[in-house]
């Protein structure tokens, strides 16, 4: 089993954290794949809004890209973690496939760089990719270190499943539950897993922004999580850079760890925690203590 | 036959379709009724049954200058007369690869099972269909007829040649 | 190639009649110049135009040109043959010619209706009358065939809908079968409380009508029965129906009750079908007092005697006629009908479907069909509306159009969610006197009194939100949802996002095809909408027949409907059963199979290939021939029978050469 | 620049052989090119077919000798699968293809060849026919020549389905044995052929051989080649049509090599040129070095004449008394004079017979066991008989489900290919001088290449039978001073 | 009054036909009396230009066998017409394009590149092909060039009569000429054989199968092959339903399948689609990948089912862009 790793800009900036624990979880289960080449933006930025055409466009350049590639390589998966760029290929894919306008458009676009889509590349979400290909099994046979006791909120935000992903439930996603249980821990009953965090607004009209982000934390909190995983850079980062001024704004203690869904699978099969970025977070998740302290002390790794 | 588009020359194909009464003629007529306007490339023959499907038929209608041939019939299991779709299959199975055999792309040649309700289907097949068959291009058979023709005879006997050569043994 | 052309003073003479269809054809068909093409046509002999073909001035033009021997065989060029066919044929004869020296060019649904470009509209149509001319000229006068119609009716499924066409149908004197797969017949209707919009009680209204079935002396009823298998046609039909072991003899029981008293078990022990659950009951049951039969069933599932048989059996005792029967087997009968009645109803949208509005997740949270029993005073609380935890509710949101109106789900308006939606906050209201929501996207109350209703409801203090529900969940912000179930909607008339909290919450599940739909149409060769209703042969004209002649349908098999529209369209399908059963014989399309015998050579490559046995092989000639009554007219072993020996009347190879030909080679 | 000598049927008709003769200027021959015109491909469009029916598809290739490409094919078969016929089955076919081999002989003797010798070159042409060969000899030996030939197709009927093109090949084996019932009317058929080969032989000896002016035809050097000689053999090196290895000899006579049929490709290969349909073959050994005589040229050629010198002898009492006579009386091996073909194929008639009443008398020829199933995927495949007009190849390559993808036909007369066209050549310079040229001329030209009985619908798959002609002479400026032809 | 002359003629063929003529045997003597066979290239020394000299209609009748594939066959088979008051297409070949006829699934240069260059144990690297003139140290040498596509004779000339098969049966010949001189025709444009499929003059027809199916298609070769059984029951890939009567079932007496030289009855448009249509719908199954398996075993549908007729098919040819001016791909 193989793929093409797609990153996007965000893992590359704000969401290193992200990228390493995903690459070092990868390799941990023993799952090849390969950087892109020359990969350029997914559009996802102002792209889609001011014109889609070109939004498409980029996205096209880098199924070309990866469908070259995969004639070398036979791989055919595109792995894209960055919620937004996953929203944004499938849609520019969906575009490509479904209109034959646009499609004719965007193959004279790439005919001039000598390039083509063949609509031979499928684009994977690495929890799609975990759950489906890898499987629970799997990740429960690599665990070195159970996460039993821990408590955890799964937050998938609204990027991810809604509208294109086809590999979970858009309206009560499970992927992300699923693989916590394999790693022993347990999940809240949360039902704000796929709810707005803020998002862009948090830079906007902030005290919108920040409003939406505490619904979630103070929920989670209320519910018992230990910590909040997410699949999202603008998610990750928001619910966990505003924590302190929250707190001040709603006049209570916001404090929980907000961790990607890769750093958690990382710390069970034992990753250290370097090479899983733990110390990039801003609210810091000291997981042995954490575990100890829920294992009511007796926590032992295998 | 052939449009013009923005001054090019578009080619129109023509697309003979053997339509079963029950399901896919059915269909065709829901499609009218819900006015789902779709290509005018396509025009039907209605037989009671896939099963009634001579392949000759498919022959002549490429023959007689046709580019492509849709034929419909009700889904596996749900033919009117119980089994006629899967002859249908049946011969179609063997057809594909004696036309390929024969030179003449898939794309000319197309199965579709559509039932009574899918009046969008056939508005669907019937566009996918002609647009396939017009990127094929047209089935130039009339081209080798003229080859026939033109490539044999004396000047002087051509007018008795042409009309005998319409003449297939009878 | 071609055998000898028909031969009436030599040449076949065709006539060919272009109809407008007012607009409907002539907006995309220039009509002068597809008539002007087709009088060039070979052998046609007249080419004319009119408005309206179907209509009788239309079929004087052709009867006209008949008799003045200007035409022996016609083309009309207008709808789908599937509509107006049998009208031209039947033209054709009464102006003196034969029904079958004739063919129609379908110039609407295929063409007009179809097509954008005006231009490629003619053309169309031009190609299709090409070829309906060169097909016409190689028909042969056929005769049509007919066979007896068994005059006994069955009709499936003992809805309302069910139960009305019966007594229809034996009131006028004919034998009706009534088969009911559940132990009881009622349907849906029996589980309701009052019926809108006159709020009279649904049972005072039902229950007559049930004895009356099980008392008329032309029905036989068989329920907990169902139909296993069809063969035959029109007026011939012969269907098998198996009749589960319901461990209780039919004939026996006087519907006592006394063995559901005496059952070992003191207490309900499974989920009750008939109250959706909300109670349990006992191995031997009935499924309501008024069941009709009311005959008791055992559940072997449950009944302890099926898994230990250490039974003490005190049911066996208790039954003083001695009914109780555990050898009972599932039983086969076969019966003839002429003509069958499909109404086998609906079933309602399974909430869990929709996960945000939390059905199954929050105790609160109900579906109407619930709550139709909890309001019906022969209900599991005897029509107290109190919730699983023993309250009576504060405030109660109704969520409509849960299951319709929707992409994800069905697209389709259910049409009576409105109603019994209104009915319900009234009698929630009514009886609890808690805040009632209801959540909706438009109100749909077209129908006698509806309109009124929903007006009254206005007046009653209940509260009305344009919106549809965004979800519903538990997290609260403020103190007062603390507890309660919140709902989330957007107030699309004050344009905000308002969140309610509640403690009951009532969806409104839609109507959706029943779930084996689809095995029925099968086995009753007939077909399906998308959404598994089942499909009418026209929407307008021939709305409870179907394409499968003699098979009838009615109620909410066929749609969504309420009560009133149900039995309206019963009352239909019986009168067209009725109809046909009273013609007494019905006539045969001759498109049937037959063969050339010099031309057979014995092969027994057909031999195989026909479905119905039709074909049979002569020891002596060592032909081949086809059994008219048996044959159907697919066509099959025609296109099968490798030396042509084989033909189809109406579908020759030749004629269908030539329309071939006509399709492509004119335009 | 040189005139242009055309002999050519009808101008540019293909299928016929074609013949350009170049003059100089003063009006002897330049070259004279032997042209076959013709092509059809049965190299091409065997491919994409099931490998079990190559004997029915290439027996179209000829009529004439239809049951030699059925053999060959069927032979190629039993490599392709590599399963050994049982003893029965490889009887059967041999005893049926010596019944061909006669029948095949002797239609060439009396009705393509014969005419010129029996009823005489100088005769009108209207009678040199068959019917002019019957008006010679007596209308009774007549019917006996047409009844034994007709007895012969009878029994090929029996046994192969078909006298023209026969169905009864297969990898393995036959598709049906012969029925004890019929044993006896193959022997019968079989005495009568043996006395028709020798009758056939008497008859050639008194209007041929007894007449001097035939016999200086046949050792003129006009149509005299030293070349290599290849034919089939049995193991000591008896001529066999059937079965056995290949044998080529040097012009001097001595064994140039001895090899399986499956090996042909180390010894034969193919030379192209761009003015005629038909390859020629050449000994890979000694390498192509134009139409060259001597051991230094790879020319060589097949049928009786060759098969007579590749061999140390029949296999048969009768046919080798024949033999040794032939080649006292032609001044022993190996005979390097084409028309000596004649007399060579009467006896190996002779032998074809004997051979054939050996094993009509064979019990094992009514043995029912006569297949071998394959049980081995096949790959690829030679098969090679003699055909009467001489050495057959065929190959096949397939595909695991034994569809072929490639073919290799290479046929009799194309083997001669190269010596018929030297023959032409050196008739042509031979006969004419000062652009002098006449009927005579043009007879012996076609004499030339008559005595191979070249089939080039054989050897292009084209067309069969003997050659219709046609001379066109022109002068110096091209155009036509005279014609002659014969259709 | 004088014999009715008669003239026989091969064009693309492979000579069995003339040896079916030959095989009258002393019938040909009886033939001889009847009529006065003034044209006979295979076995009669009589000239072209002897039919030149002739007046038109002067031929009583003319047995033209082998399919057509130049224009100077094309030539000669317009003047034989002119010169003859019947033209009999004799044989498979004239009848339906014959074998060679398979050709007509790939263009000219296809097959010169198999035949020049594919083959193993060519010395050609330089490639050489046959032109149509090629320079010599005298001179310049011509060949014809080929069409690409073989023709039967009724797609280049009028025809009166079909006379079937691959050769023809003596029988039938016999037939044909006395009916000829007798003047007792069938009607014109008619096969001259009965028109009824060969399995009702097959040995085999009583061991027919009620119900016939074919669960496995079966090859000849990997076969037993049961002598008395219906071959097509056996799984065999036997034409006889679709093929013409006339040759006594010749194939199936040698216990192999029919493959169809006699060409389809008068019903039947085109005969490789209709046995296509009666062999597929044989195949005892209405499984999707199950049919494909049944009906893989016929590896090669159009060689075994235009074996004989694919130039008379109701498309000619097979369809080849460079020969039909399609847009290539």
């Amino acid at each position: 089993m193989s793929y093409i790793y797609y990153p996007g800009c965000s893992l590359k900036g704000t969401g290193r954290a992200y990228e390493e624990s995903l690459l070092a979880v990868l390799k941990a289960l023993e799952v090849d794949i390969r950087e892109l080449d020359d990969w350029n933006c997914c559009g996802a930025t102002s792209y889609m809004s001011v014109s889609e055409l070109k939004a498409f466009a980029l996205c096209a350049r880098n199924f070309a890209l990866a469908e070259q590639q995969a004639k070398e390589t036979g791989m055919t998966d595109l792995i894209v973690p960055c919620a937004a760029c996953y929203l944004g290929l499938n849609k520019a894919k969906r575009y490509l496939d479904q209109y034959p306008d646009t499609r004719r458009k965007i193959d004279e676009a790439l005919a001039t760089a000598n390039l083509a889509y063949r609509n031979h590349i499928r684009i994977r979400h690495p929890l799609d990719v975990l759950v489906n290909d890898i499987g629970t099994e799997r990740i429960t046979a690599a665990v070195k270190c159970s996460l039993e006791g821990l408590k955890v909120a799964c937050y998938y935000g609204c990027q991810i499943i809604r509208p294109y992903a086809e590999f979970d439930d858009q309206e009560n996603p499970t992927t992300m539950n699923q693989i916590v249980w394999a790693l022993g821990a347990k999940t809240v009953d949360w039902p704000l897993k796929t709810r707005c965090c803020g998002g862009s607004l948090t830079g906007t009209v902030q005290d919108v922004g920040q409003r939406l982000s505490y619904i979630l934390l103070r929920e989670a909190t209320l519910r018992g999580a230990d910590v909040i995983i997410t699949a999202c850079p603008l998610c990750q980062f928001n619910l966990e850079c505003y924590q302190s001024d929250m707190s001040r704004r709603f006049k209570t203690s916001i404090d929980i760890p907000v961790l990607y869904f890769t750093q958690l699978i990382g710390i069970a099969l034992g990753v250290s925690s370097r090479q899983l970025a733990m110390q990039r977070l801003f609210v810091p998740f000291d997981a042995k203590a954490k575990l100890d302290q829920v294992a009511g002390g007796q926590h032992v790794t295998s | 036959m052939s449009s013009i588009e923005n001054g090019k020359q578009i080619f129109e194909p023509r697309i003979v379709a053997f339509f079963c009464n029950w399901c896919t003629y059915t269909a065709a007529d829901l499609a009218g009724t819900a006015r789902m306007s779709y290509a005018p490339n396509v025009r039907v023959v209605r037989i009671m049954c896939s099963g009634r499907l001579d392949p000759q038929f498919i022959l002549s209608a490429l023959r007689e200058g046709a580019d492509g041939v849709l034929i419909g019939g009700c889904h596996p299991g749900d033919c009117h007369y119980q089994e006629g779709n899967y002859k249908a299959l049946r011969r179609f199975t063997l057809l594909k690869r004696f036309l390929s055999s024969m030179g003449i792309e898939d794309g000319r040649i197309r199965l579709e099972w559509i039932a009574a309700s899918e009046g969008d289907k056939v508005q669907r097949v019937i566009n996918e269909m002609t647009e396939t068959v017009r990127a094929l291009g047209p089935l130039h058979l009339e081209a080798m007829s003229i080859e026939r023709i033109e490539d044999m005879i004396p000047s002087e006997l051509k007018a008795e040649t042409v009309a005998a050569s319409g003449g297939h043994h009878e | 190639m071609s055998p000898a052309r028909p031969d009436n003073d030599g040449r076949p003479k065709v006539g060919v009649y272009v109809c407008h269809c007012g607009v409907n054809i002539a907006a995309k068909v220039d009509i002068a110049d597809t008539v002007a093409f087709a009088s060039q046509l070979p052998y046609v002999t007249a080419a004319k135009e009119y408005k309206f073909m179907c209509s009788d001035p239309g079929q004087d033009i052709i009867q006209k040109d008949l008799r003045d021997g200007l035409i022996d065989r016609a083309v009309v060029a207008s709808c789908s043959p599937l509509m107006h066919e049998p009208t031209f044929r039947r033209a054709m004869t009464e102006g003196g010619g034969n029904p079958f020296l004739f063919q129609m060019a379908n110039i609407r649904e295929h063409v007009s209706w179809v097509t954008k470009d005006k231009e490629a509209g003619t053309d169309k149509a031009r190609a299709l009358i090409a070829a309906a001319v060169e097909r016409v000229v190689l028909h042969q006068p056929l005769q049509k065939t007919s066979v007896p119609i068994h005059p006994d009716v069955l009709v499936v499924g003992g809805g309302i809908a069910g139960i009305h066409a019966a007594l229809t149908i034996a009131d006028a004197g004919k034998k009706v079968y009534l088969v009911e797969r559940e132990p009881t017949i009622g349907g849906h209707m029996a589980k309701f409380d009052k019926t809108f919009p006159t709020l009279d009680c649904s049972a005072c209204i039902l229950t007559p009508k049930m004895s009356a079935v099980r008392s008329h002396p032309n029905i036989t009823l068989w329920s907990y029965s169902e139909v296993i298998g069809l063969d035959g046609y029109v007026g011939n039909f012969k269907v098998q129906v198996t009749r589960k072991a319901r461990y209780v003899d039919e004939e026996k029981c006087v519907g006592c009750l006394e063995c559901i008293e005496a059952c070992v078990y003191k207490k309900g022990k499974a989920d009750d079908e008939f109250n959706l659950g909300l109670v349990k009951r006992k191995p031997v049951y009935v499924p309501f007092p008024q069941a009709t039969p009311l005959v008791a069933v055992i559940d072997p599932k449950t009944c302890i005697e099926f898994k230990t048989h250490k039974c003490p059996k005190d049911c066996v005792e208790a039954c003083e006629p001695k009914a109780i029967d555990f050898a009972q087997t599932d039983r086969t009968e076969e019966i003839d009908v002429g003509a069958v009645v499909l109404a086998t109803g609906f079933k309602t949208f399974d909430a869990r479907r929709i996960s945000r509005y939390g059905y199954g997740k929050y105790p609160g949270v109900y579906t109407s069909l619930e709550v139709e029993r909890l309001v019906n005073a022969a209900g599991p609380t005897g029509g107290e509306i109190v919730m699983k935890n023993g309250e009576k509710p504060k405030a109660v949101g109704i969520v409509h159009c849960v299951g319709s109106r929707d992409e994800k789900t069905n697209r389709y308006c259910s049409r009576v969610c409105c109603m019994y939606s209104l009915k319900l906050a009234h009698l929630v209201k009514e009886r609890t006197n808690a805040e009632v929501y209801n959540f909706y996207i438009d109100m749909r109350t077209p129908g006698k009194g509806y309109e009124e209703f929903y007006d009254k409801l206005l007046h009653e203090n209940v509260h009305f939100i344009r919106g549809r529900v965004a979800e519903v969940s538990d997290w609260t912000m403020t103190p007062e949802e603390e507890g309660k179930l919140i709902i989330r909607a957007e107030d699309t008339l004050i344009g905000v996002v308002r969140r309610i909290p509640v403690d009951m919450i009532i969806l409104s599940v839609g109507l959706e095809a029943q779930p084996d739909a689809d095995n029925v149409r099968r086995l009753f060769n007939i077909s399906c909408s998308r959404e598994g209703w089942f499909l009418e042969r026209h929407p307008k004209l021939a709305p409870v027949s179907t394409f499968t002649d003699g098979i009838f349908i009615a109620g909410a098999c066929q749609g969504p409907k309420d009560i009133p529209d149900s039995v309206a369209q019963a009352g239909a399908a019986a009168a067209e059963a009725l109809a046909l059963i009273d013609r007494g014989r019905v006539e045969m399309e001759p498109n049937t199979a037959y063969v050339t015998e010099e031309l057979c050579s014995d092969c027994h490559t057909c031999s195989n290939i026909c479905p119905y046995s039709a074909i049979v092989f002569n020891e002596e000639t060592e032909k081949a021939s086809v059994n008219g009554a048996l044959c159907k007219g697919c066509g099959t072993c025609v296109a099968t029978c490798p030396s042509g020996a084989l033909q189809q009347n109406l579908f020759t190879d030749e004629q269908i050469f030539q329309e071939i030909k006509g399709v492509v080679s004119y335009v | 620049m040189s005139k242009k000598v055309t002999i050519d049927p009808i101008t540019r008709l293909e299928g016929h052989g074609k013949i350009d003769i170049f003059l100089n200027d003063n009006g002897t021959v330049d070259r004279a090119y032997f042209q076959v015109p013709e092509l059809r491909g049965f190299e091409r469009f065997a491919i994409g077919r099931p490998a079990e029916d190559m004997p029915q598809i290439t027996s179209r290739i000829c009529g004439v000798c239809p049951t030699a490409h059925h053999m060959a094919a069927t032979k190629a078969l039993d490599d392709l699968y590599s399963v050994d016929p049982p003893v029965a089955a490889k009887k059967v076919r041999e005893m049926l293809y010596n019944i061909f081999t006669i029948e095949d002989h002797a239609l060439h003797f009396y009705f393509l060849a014969g005419p010129d010798f029996v009823v005489g070159p100088q005769a009108p042409k209207a009678e040199r026919n068959i019917l002019g060969v019957l008006g010679k000899v007596g209308m009774e030996i007549g019917l006996k020549v047409i009844g034994t030939r007709k007895q012969l197709r009878e029994l090929m009927v029996l046994a192969m389905g078909k006298a023209v093109h026969p169905v009864f090949g297969l990898p393995g084996g036959i598709s049906k044995p012969i029925a004890k019932t019929d044993q006896q009317r193959f022997i019968d058929v079989a005495n009568r052929a043996v006395e028709f080969g020798q009758f056939s032989l008497q008859l050639f000896q008194d209007v041929v051989l007894k007449n001097k002016t035939y016999v200086d035809y046949i050792v003129s050097d006009i149509y005299t080649h030293e070349t290599y000689y290849m034919g089939l053999v049995d193991d000591r090196n008896r001529v066999n049509f059937y079965d056995g290895n290949l044998r080529i000899v040097t012009p001097e006579g001595e064994e140039f090599a001895r090899f399986a049929a499956g090996d042909y490709l180390d010894h034969m290969a193919e030379h192209v040129e761009p003015w005629s349909y038909i390859k020629f073959p050449f000994l890979k050994k000694v390498g192509w070095h134009g139409f060259e005589d001597g051991p230094d040229s790879g020319v060589f050629a097949v049928a009786p004449l060759a098969r007579l010198n590749a061999a140390d002898g029949m296999a048969t009492p009768l046919a080798q008394a024949a033999y040794e006579q032939y080649f006292e009386t032609l001044g022993g091996k190996p005979v390097h004079h084409t028309l000596a073909t004649s007399w060579a194929r009467l006896i190996e008639l002779l032998y074809a017979a004997e051979r054939m009443k050996e094993l009509a008398n064979d019990p094992e020829i009514v043995n029912p066991e006569v297949r071998t199933m394959p049980d081995e995927k096949p790959v690829e495949g030679v098969g090679v008989v003699e055909a009467p007009r001489g050495t057959l190849f065929h190959h096949y390559r397939t595909d695991e489900r034994g569809v072929i993808t490639a073919a290799n036909l290479i046929v009799a007369t194309q083997n001669n290919a190269a010596r018929i066209a030297m023959s032409v050549d050196k008739a042509a310079r031979g006969l004419i001088a000062d652009g002098k040229i006449d009927d005579g001329i043009l007879n012996m030209v076609e004499m030339a290449f008559r005595a191979y009985d070249p089939c080039n619908g054989c050897a292009t798959h084209t067309l069969p039978g003997q050659m219709p002609i046609l001379v066109r002479v022109y002068d110096m400026k091209h155009s036509l001073i005279r014609e002659i032809r014969r259709d | 009054m004088s014999k009715p002359k008669v003239a026989f003629y091969w064009c693309a063929s492979c000579g069995g036909c003339e040896e079916a003529v030959v095989d009258l045997a002393e019938d040909v003597l009886e033939v001889v009396k009847a009529v006065d066979i003034t044209f006979w290239p295979v076995a009669l020394d009589f000239k072209r230009c002897d039919i030149e000299g002739m007046a038109d209609k002067e031929l009583a009748v003319s047995f033209i066998n082998g399919a057509v594939r130049s224009s100077e066959q094309a030539e000669m088979v317009h003047m034989l017409r002119a010169k003859s008051q019947m033209v009999v297409a004799f044989g498979s070949c004239a009848h339906l394009g014959g074998i060679p006829g398979l050709a007509n699934t790939f263009d000219r240069e296809a097959m010169f590149r198999e035949v020049y260059s594919n083959v193993p144990g060519l010395d050609n690297e330089g490639g050489t092909v046959p032109l149509p003139d090629s320079a010599v140290p005298e001179g310049t040498l011509t060949l014809p060039t080929l069409w690409n596509t073989v023709k039967t004779l009724d797609q280049v000339t009028e025809v009166d009569y079909y006379m079937p098969g691959c050769p023809p049966p003596v029988k039938l010949i016999k037939n044909a000429v006395n009916a000829i001189v007798s003047g007792q025709l069938p009607p014109h444009r008619a096969v001259l054989a009965p028109d009824i499929a060969l399995c009702d003059e097959c040995d085999r027809l009583a061991t027919k199968p009620d119900k016939l199916s074919i669960k496995e298609f079966k090859r000849p070769h990997t076969s037993v092959i049961d002598p008395e059984k219906c071959l097509l029951a056996q799984g065999f890939l036997c034409l006889g339903p679709v093929t013409r009567q006339g040759c006594d079932a010749a194939c199936v007496k040698g216990n192999m399948p029919c493959t169809g030289c006699m060409g389809p009855t008068s019903r039947v448009h085109d005969f490789g689609t209709k046995a296509l249509s009666a062999m597929a719908s044989l195949a005892d199954s209405n499984d999707e990948h199950e049919i494909e398996n049944i009906l893989g075993e016929i590896v090669d549908p159009v060689g075994s089912l235009y074996r004989y007729s694919l130039p008379a098919s109701l498309l000619h040819r097979g369809y080849v862009p460079s020969v039909q001016g399609g847009k290539k791909q």
